[in-house]
């Protein structure tokens, strides 16, 4: 039980100043609770692997980010209030641009421990010109143009799962976006997960584990750890309540103060967000009409 | 710009959506990007196309048409899917050639099929900024063909994108794919737009079809370029959407009424 | 329905004279039934890649084995009797030879559509030089060497599996090798199964889908399609009885007139088996104590 | 060759297993390649190391000793694992350097640890063939520590292999692994035999312990070399398996007998 932690302890131990870090779930599972305490904890100078990321401008917002690694992300400072925000404390970060496929293909080439890997996109387009991470290159053995994707290996990965062990060994399932590339390829894992259950659990569907204990680092058991973004066989999202206590500069400020800083961890959080929606919001949110699969068999 | 709205019963988006949806051939293989071509293609599964085959980047392949949502990526887009997977294997299947038709959004389209998702005038300091591409760029990449749908302007119809952030045909001279190491026989086959749909030959958008039935002429469609546009010898009316079309859009598609003229009705 | 077929039409309408060929399964699930039925209809000057392959030896020893990609095949022709066939037949296979990992990245990138994948496997050691498929290159980021692994496009590939639907959204769990690299890379693709079920079956569970319709092009139900291999959630190998059976020359020619062209198909097989070893005998290869997953939750 | 049965207690497989199992780490990850490997490993995990984890190439990955079995891939071996993933999944977090420490058997291995699982002879026509590496080469290239297992003779310790199918440290000049591309501070670490245990020093072996207990002597070690075999000055000798080593041995990690002697019993 020694990975065990709570939220707090997990960012502060794993998460450090000038952090590469890759956060998992195109939206689908996507760790809010623990952007949300990186935030809270002020942990700067990060390099962010962050697909789709929507609770990203949290960290922006306040100055954290020095780099984004990204295939789509607001970039319109004139309508942005968190990258506008970010310009004020002269903390505007720096976007080095990919397509999703190239995004995926860093962490992929980190994963595998190799320095890059080629592909037959980006090239043609400007894409190459302004990412220091692309490069043309050519097959060896046909001597055809490739685009080499330079390796991304992140210092420190986090994953919101459905369970896990206490050890670490943890399970995803649903859509995966780039969440195998991008966890196996950090250094160090963080777990949260919205049920710690017994290893007996997981060895009955092992081919679930998406990431296996040797290489977690700390275990988070935190439900809801990904509202207010959808997990498969959890609950349902409900994002335009974020998205609109965080667009215009005012609300932003407000959301930070009262909703990142003014609270003490998720669980204040979930409960604030039942005070405001009502007492049956998240339970609302949860899957309305289950569907269980056949149990996989295994055994011998 | 209203163009479009001479009939009370569609409105210039449903052309856009229905157009595109009649592109997809019954057992075509489609990646499918966020927006109206989601739409389009579950149109399409539920008329003339019911075994197509709805591919979507963050890893969902599903021979199902789901239900329209809010985003791309929701537990109804992922519920009872074929296969859920993630972006590595989508986008494996896509740079290996597998997949038939290729659907995407644009901020900007050029004359050559360019588009421009990232920024106008200087990457530095832009005037405006789009998102980036996402996965538009590894689509138009990789497919066979790929329909490009955007609302149109002479703004977002420019001769030459500031930014080629999905390649087209690049400057048009022939080959010019081939030479930056794209694969052969891959690049944009269509721009379907709320005024008109567009082909390409010899690497140069052609002015094919016009929603006429729509309200919209060809001195419109040409104020709305910004280039000298070059209209097909064979150019041909719209067909208009057919009641079955715009009734199964509207109670099977879309029935919360989440896009409203073609655009969500509320944030991604 | 129309992509259920029998294994005869599966093999004849997809395995043709000349192709390269995957074979699924690192012993785990591989497809025995399949491999006999290439072996009865003599399709030959195949290219084979078939990692700890163990019934490859009867296409060698039919003489229809051009080519093996490999990290482990019996080579040793003073012992081995299908390689002894192969060469009295003048079909003596080309060996080319990585670690199983270079395999894997072989088809990796053919999965992927990229002509070849770096790895710092391989280096320094003489698989370099022998194999044409291997060569040094640099990254060009870094200048540092990685050896470049080209890529391996099998013409078709063949995979067995637990479960599969009519459309050939076919499902496999337990440990999967180079299944599915091999698998995603093959531009046909032969499913066989153990059971063909409801797509509401897969459905339930989608994860576990390892190769969608779309990319299959038959599918074949055929119990015991992997005996004597064995197969997660099914059944337990039995390899001694083959690699008996197969070993001396007198034997080999024997299993392969009355085991391979002296049957009509693998149902066949399987009851040549039980008359020798007797009736209870594949129902005794059963899973004796089987585990059962936790239900696969999804829907919303 | 019968050194080592001095001692009716146990074999000098026995030795061996015995050995190789005392040099893994509680904790300790380790890519595990087929036969004596495998029984050593499960025999640490018995003893003193139940936290070590253990991946096969196949894609397994567990933290509780399974059953030995007759081949390194069956439903005993899968069953109750932490993760059955895949060959790119295992062998992908081996070359990032994941592992602690991979451990495998050997055709020959020469003075620089340099290993054949391949041929002896000129390679298109050889006087001996091996059925080639399969994860060996994988796992000494990628391991910070790689354990080299098997039973010794003058012909399976050459001065160099003919063919050097994973490589040790090449011609034993300092930097050699890193020259050729290999990832720095990775290489064999040691070689146990039924005769003694070598370690490496500046690239060669050197023999570090004799198994004495089992009746080995120095002379007979050195009479299965094939070099002028470098002899550590602190050479040291085997401490004999412990009865718990033994019992643990046969009751829990081969119950049925699959081995022995080292061999197995019946083919793979």
């Amino acid at each position: 039980m020694a990975k065990v932690k709570t939220l707090k302890e997990a960012i502060s131990d794993n998460v450090r100043s000038g952090d590469t870090v890759f956060i998992s779930g195109m939206r689908h599972g996507a760790p809010s609770a623990a952007i949300h305490e990186i935030a809270r904890q002020r942990i700067d100078h990060l390099s962010l692997i962050y697909c789709l990321g929507m609770t990203s401008i949290l960290l922006i917002a306040e100055g954290l980010v020095d780099k984004m690694y990204t295939g789509t992300a607001a970039q319109d400072e004139k309508t942005n209030a968190a990258l506008q925000r970010a310009r004020s404390l002269n903390k505007y970060p720096v976007f080095e641009e990919y397509s999703h496929f190239g995004i995926c293909l860093a962490l992929l080439a980190g994963q595998m421990g190799i320095p890059y890997i080629p592909t037959k996109t980006h090239l043609g387009s400007d894409l190459m010109k302004y990412n220091p991470n692309l490069t043309e290159d050519e097959c060896p053995f046909t001597g055809e143009k490739v685009a080499a994707v330079r390796a991304v290996v992140p210092d420190v990965g986090i994953i919101h799962t459905q369970i896990s062990d206490a050890e670490g060994n943890a399970q995803k399932w649903g859509s995966l976006g780039v969440d195998r590339p991008g966890i196996n390829a950090s250094n160090r894992v963080i777990v949260t997960t919205e049920k710690i259950v017994d290893s007996d659990v997981i060895r009955r569907n092992p081919n679930n584990t998406i990431i296996p204990s040797f290489r977690v680092d700390a275990v988070v058991e935190q439900p809801f750890g990904s509202f207010p973004n959808h997990l498969a066989g959890c609950y349902n999202g409900d994002t335009l309540d974020f998205q609109r206590e965080t667009r215009k500069m005012e609300d932003l400020e407000m959301y930070l103060k009262d909703q990142v800083h003014g609270l003490g961890d998720w669980n204040e959080y979930l409960e604030k967000r039942k005070s405001i929606k009502g007492r049956d919001y998240l339970e609302s949110l949860k899957i309305q009409n289950p569907i269980l699969s056949d149990p996989v068999i295994t055994g011998f | 710009m209203e163009q479009g709205r001479k009939s009370p019963g569609y409105s210039a988006a449903d052309q856009m959506v229905v157009s595109a949806a009649r592109r997809i051939n019954d057992g075509d293989v489609v990646y499918v990007g966020t927006g109206l071509p989601v739409m389009a293609t579950y149109l399409a599964g539920y008329m003339h196309a019911p075994r197509c085959v709805v591919i979507l980047e963050v890893g969902i392949i599903r021979t199902s048409p789901g239900l329209l949502s809010r985003s791309i990526e929701t537990l109804e887009t992922q519920t009872m899917s074929d296969s859920l997977s993630d972006l590595f294997y989508v986008s494996s299947m896509a740079q290996h050639g597998f997949f038939d038709l290729g659907f995407m959004g644009a901020g900007q389209v050029d004359r050559y099929g360019n588009v421009n998702d990232t920024g106008i005038g200087d990457y530095y300091n832009p005037t405006h900024r789009w998102l980036g591409c996402g996965g538009a760029n590894d689509l138009v990449s990789c497919c066979p063909k790929t329909i490009i749908i955007l609302r149109q302007s002479k703004q977002r119809f420019p001769e030459r994108v500031d930014f080629n952030t999905c390649p087209g045909y690049l400057d048009g001279t022939p080959g010019a794919r081939e030479a930056a190491g794209l694969p052969p026989n891959t690049g944009p086959s269509m721009v379907i737009t709320n005024l008109g749909i567009y082909e390409f030959e010899n690497g140069e958008m052609v002015l094919t079809s016009i929603h006429a039935d729509a309200g919209v002429t060809l001195e419109q469609v040409k104020a709305e370029v910004g280039w000298d546009l070059k209209v097909s010898s064979q150019l041909e009316e719209t067909k208009p959407p057919t009641e079955e079309e715009l009734f199964t859009l509207r109670t099977k598609v879309d029935p919360d009424g989440l896009y409203v003229d073609g655009k969500r009705a509320a944030p991604r």
